[in-house]
């Protein structure tokens, strides 16, 4: 058993760390949120040069074959540094998806840009009316000859704005919420008939709907086994669910410390207002939350590379519901300890906040994880 | 023991409904309907019907021109402008201001100001918080120096709610560091056109801009602005507090957001099916409903109680105020949930009525989608203003409880 | 509208207050309940002096034609004294069965003698395998000329150990789950065929299991149309779950009473523990779940006599769901302030607890209603 | 970062398991897994086997009879235990008494008492709490006064467990009244058969009587028994408490009942159909099992990173007690709301494994209800005593947060 990180990930860490304290303070982070692109291309290819792009891509291609727990490390400083980069859609939940089920010459084609900051991905998997279910495809796929004819919409596709391509999942066969039947695509972000619409996140960072008319795309860019798409996009879903719990980790940490520092500088009543034991203790539950909810993105990372989906799924469902919870709870906590200066924009503890809140709405809330975890303890009958 | 109201009070209810019905103009209905932004000039223009009504100031005794209701009536009538989705009207001064200009002020200024005010002539703001005095008001550092005929006025206030378009504000000001700090205030009534005010727009995390910090640089007020005695305004301060914390459970508007959170979840769609068919989703809501099934009644019993009584309003609001506070959160933080990913888009544009929208962006978010995750963020401020959840708790268990 | 009880009622209260003062204090209450009997046979006679027993029942009856505000009343009281007689049983529940749907021959024989404190009666409408479900009846009755065979189990019947008699749902149709087909009769304890084991309570009470074999009734035990009993029953349970409301407001009001008094009289570190914040803060929760608590027990009381059904159970489900919550919150909270002496058979305070949390296991605990609740904000579809 | 166990840890696991299934007696057994009544005589029974196996004391170094196994290793055996259904051993000789005498009494009482706790021969009770002196343990009263050979011990101490079993008692006493509190206090070891001591029940709010109140009228102590120095038992004492602390998170114990849990809902049936089915009901115990899963890991953090800094625990133990606490209650309360009204029935002789029961009582009622309800009633306790929740979160914003 062992839970400290090794001393290559200590090193980076270490580095992430001196990164966002020199190129990525608080204001330099405002900047970059409200500039045309959304995020900083020059953090992005510092990141290719440090080699966070590349780490969990394999080896064979350019990658450095890390896993789930390297990501973890990075995802945290993430949170820390509330950082705008697509490195959870282009890296973490694209760049797995291809490494785990594209085809060699797509591999060949893909990875290394990753890795090198060439080329950004968005996961196109959400239908409007479908809530978290990424079951629920009503976009079709036509077969026409060789190629496919893409028509449908998709919403809220994270950094879709900066993507160069879209892995789309459409419908091949079957009714709208069948597991099976589901074909997922490599969409270029110039191809006929998609049109993007674009807009910044409450968090700050940027996402886009997605309308497909009738965009054609032969048999290359088909990932995995048509119509059998499915159980890959859960298992990179799953591991950016465990990469979301670790982001919120790191805020999580982040408010509690900010929260800690103002409950021994702000003074009311001629007294640090630390002294007052309601809110001391509501400062000892926001510690145990952080704790336990550690914990859990440490067994969340820990199974993201399981092969057994079940156990895989049933790990990042528990953590991303009481990361939801705790995340809730810590967020609010620090707000309200904060008081006027935790409702204003000026103080990143608003900021902070605010990407928890977003944090626990992406991919599944905090209830849709609780109800996918809670059906397992179902008995199989 | 009667929940059922008075056949008079029914009568009442169905002429205020009558009168929203016929005289809120559409274009302001449809903002707050749609849980856009409105303007100062929709709520001068509302006031402004109303006092022609003659109901410009529900709370006010009709010696100053208000309709004299009871409290009951004048549950009635906020219950009925929430769900008709009527403006409210300014509370610094009708709620506020009045009320000590009423009680502690000069004929001069009560016949000077409160016309003003009804007609919607005047708007006022208020100047309490300072930086440094949050909870703690009485430790206020703004100060009034006396020289001739004038206070001259330098400090800084906070917090300061639509200060950007305020004609007047009331301010607490230090005119004496003698003795406890509680007894060197005063209650100055400031024109915003003195030279020496700044304004200073603060952003709240919602992105929006509706408080502000105001500096006051060798400002000269007039002595016959100041309300009541000089160093006794905390007295008229705390006045004012119990009658802001009035109606601070604000049941009407927690019902009508609880009604918009049902059509939307009747509206959003979880794997294709309603989302208020989830029984887990159903459950949150009817956990909040039944909080606010009784505080309803919990705030009539206060407000009847009261009224019985014949006294004002005593600690026993900071119940209602946490709980109020603590519903509206709630029904704001599920608004949101009901959402999903779609509670992410930040579209400021989309606030704004006027705003048509990208064709492209799901049907929904050209309705009620844009607003909510804002809300939600914004609402946390209502468990920390106007007396915090803990300062509440602390009353509660002072003066209620004898701890 | 009104929210304080009229004269009378005020009366009414002042002479329970002064009764449990005087006849009924904390060690009376504890010898009643290990007698045989399991309350006070003395104290259920002065009920029927009082007139508390003929109370809510019709005047034509001997009753006093009270409505369930007068209940909730009498319920408060019976909170606050911990009363152990069976008074919701066979007064507001069976009673109040009897008036709304019995014959008129059963009428005349049963109220009066309900009202002189002659006769008890209970419930027997659960089964185990049911839970709190009222319409799960798999005991039949079955048709053999003019009289009816009952067979099957009925499980804890509160105050049955001391029932003259039970009112006991049993199938003449249907399915075991069907709201039709429910037939409700009135059987003699001493029956042929009823066997009943007897075991006091968790809260101190005494209830029973009855076992029916072949116990042969004729039709003048018939209570309401044959098959269609279930509405009466829920009707009449809806006015006990309103009444257990009312003692449950009862007892937290007393709990908040002695905790409050404990954290001004008991020290720790040199000072009275209500001196600490978070204590304070606890306290003043418990306050407002109180306040809050007889708000719903006015609204279930208020319309417990409505003969609007689903407006009807949805106050006392509301009522119930939110004063199970809240009793367990000030429950949990007044033995966990009271430290040790919290959790001792010495004192009040835990029987107080224990009887909260049964009143909350009983006729539906707080997530039976609150489903019953949510289920009516379904749109009508 | 790595969850999996060593390859040595698993072969120790598997081997403790090898022996519990071998050697635990079958009636203590089925009375753990039916959570009935244990006797002292069957924890006595089970700590003469252990003793055999060498397995007498987990806790201890080798030096002293104790397997010296690591924290990781001590873990492991109590989650085995647990999950065997074999009893708990006497904490009061083995957690708390032993490693104060290990580390500050003389060679004389260590070769005299510590055989004869690991042999199961001697049963000693705790004598810490007074009426006076919970949560605020310095303020004890109990005087033990210098006599030539003896000290004279008289006083009350209270929340004493399993007293009534006891062939010995380890208690606090004032031996001076000069200075802080903290100074006069000594650390002395009573013999229970001696004149003066009276053991008077306290029967807890379930009904059953595992603690009392323990009298010293004129107790005549041999100063051998003293432990340490004169007026330096207030360092014993904290260094004792820490081990108390040590392991309350319970996991092995939380497990368990989770896993009962699951067996009731199972069992339990709500309109016909098995209770785990129903969602609502799933989704508290899933809540439950996020919070154990979660606590098993930080547990495991704590521990490890002990292990690896060779230090004594620390204020983080605070964590684990409130949690590990909070979740046996959970557990507790969610059996016995899975019962429904089956939770109602108190019938005191079911609580014996002996007890045949009636057979018209409900079959389940005649297997795992009978205890549920009083378990959680007696479970509040775990949140009050050892440091009740509140001192625990005293202790960490004082010594984690700097608060």
């Amino acid at each position: 058993m062992e839970f400290n990180y090794s001393e290559e990930q200590l090193a980076l860490q270490d580095t992430l760390q001196r990164f966002i304290s020199r190129d990525y303070d608080f204001d330099k982070r405002r900047k970059f949120s409200v500039s045309s692109l959304g995020y900083s291309a020059e953090a992005w290819s510092q990141f290719a040069d440090l080699g966070l792009l590349a780490l969990p891509l394999p080896e064979d291609y350019g990658g450095l074959g890390g896993n789930a727990v390297d990501i973890m490390l990075v995802m945290e400083q993430f949170g820390q540094g509330l950082l705008l980069e697509p490195y959870l859609s282009t890296v973490v939940i694209c760049g797995g998806l291809i490494s785990d089920a594209a085809s060699e010459p797509m591999k060949q084609q893909l990875l290394p840009q990753i890795a090198a900051g060439k080329v950004k991905i968005g996961l196109a998997g959400y239908e409007a009316a479908g809530r978290y279910d990424l079951s629920y495809v009503a976009c079709t796929a036509q077969e026409s000859g060789a190629s496919r004819r893409l028509s449908g919409r998709k919403t809220v596709v994270l950094d879709g704005p900066s993507a160069d391509c879209f892995l789309v999942s459409a419908r091949s066969s079957g009714g709208i919420g069948d597991r099976d039947g589901i074909s997922l695509f490599l969409v270029p972000r110039d191809a006929k008939g998609l049109t993007i619409a674009a807009y910044p996140t409450q968090s700050g960072a940027r996402a886009a709907d997605l309308l497909l008319e009738n965009v054609i795309v032969g048999s290359e860019a088909l990932i995995g086994a048509p119509s059998r798409a499915l159980p890959i996009i859960e298992r990179a879903v799953d591991l950016g669910v465990a990469a979301l719990c670790a982001e919120a980790v790191g805020i999580i940490n982040a408010l509690n410390q900010a929260t800690l520092n103002y409950l021994k500088t702000r003074k009311q009543f001629g007294v640090a207002i630390g002294t007052f034991q309601a809110l001391k203790h509501k400062m000892a539950d926001m510690l145990i939350a952080a704790e336990q909810s550690r914990s859990m993105a440490i067994i969340a990372a820990v199974h993201a590379d399981s092969h057994d989906a079940a156990e895989r799924h049933r790990a990042a469902s528990a953590a991303k519901a009481y990361i939801g919870q705790a995340g809730r709870l810590v967020g609010q906590h620090a707000v309200q300890m904060h008081g006027g200066m935790g409702v204003v924009d000026e103080l990143i503890v608003s900021h902070y906040f605010k990407r928890l809140t977003m944090i626990d709405l992406s991919f599944g809330d905090a209830d849709y994880h609780l109800a996918s975890f809670s059906d397992t303890l179902r008995p199989a009958s | 023991m009667d929940l059922k109201y008075s056949p008079e009070e029914e009568t009442f209810r169905a002429e205020v409904r009558a009168f929203f019905d016929a005289e809120l103009p559409t274009d302001i209905r449809t903002k707050l309907q749609l849980e856009r932004r409105i303007s100062k000039d929709d709520m001068v223009r509302w006031q402004k019907i109303l006092f022609r009504k003659g109901w410009g100031a529900v709370n006010w005794p009709k010696s100053f021109g208000g309709t004299g209701w009871d409290i009951v009536q004048q549950h009635i009538f906020e219950e009925e402008r929430a769900d008709a989705c009527a403006p409210p009207q300014n509370p610094f001064s009708l709620k506020m201001l009045a009320p000590v200009m009423q009680t502690f002020g000069n004929a001069a200024q009560q016949e000077y100001f409160l016309p003003r005010i009804l007609s919607g002539e005047d708007w006022w703001c208020q100047g309490y918080s300072e930086p440094g005095s949050g909870s703690d008001l009485a430790s206020l550092r703004t100060s009034a120096v006396r020289q001739g005929d004038h206070y001259i006025v330098n400090g800084q206030k906070t917090w300061n709610t639509m200060g950007q378009y305020a004609d007047w504000i009331f301010c607490l000001v230090r005119t004496s560091s003698e003795g406890r700090q509680q007894q060197g205030i005063s209650f100055l009534l400031i024109d915003m056109k003195s030279p020496g005010i700044t304004v200073r727009p603060i952003i709240m995390l919602d992105g929006e801009h509706e408080i502000n910090d105001i500096f006051f640089d060798n400002v000269q007020v007039p002595v016959q602005n100041l309300i009541g005695e000089e160093n006794k305004g905390w007295t008229y301060a705390k006045f004012l507090l119990t009658h802001e914390r009035s109606g601070n459970a604000g049941i009407g508007a927690c019902k009508r957001a609880l009604k918009k959170l049902k059509e939307i979840a009747a509206e959003q769609k979880s794997n294709g099916r309603p989302l208020i068919e989830d029984s887990r989703f159903r459950d949150r809501i009817a956990l909040v409903e039944m909080e606010l099934m009784a505080l309803e009644i919990t705030n009539l019993r206060v407000l009847s109680a009261t009224a019985k009584e014949q006294r004002a309003l005593g600690p026993e609001v900071s119940v209602l105020k946490i709980k109020g506070s603590e519903i509206i959160q709630q029904l704001a933080e599920l608004k949101m949930h009901a959402l999903g990913h779609d509670a992410l888009p930040y579209v400021r544009e989309a606030l704004d009525l006027a705003w048509v929208g990208d064709p492209l962006l799901s049907a929904h978010y050209r309705s009620y989608a844009p607003p909510i995750s804002g809300q939600y963020f914004n609402q946390r401020k209502t468990t920390i203003y106007a007396g915090s959840t803990e300062i509440q708790k602390n009353i509660i268990s002072q003066m209620i409880l004898g701890l």
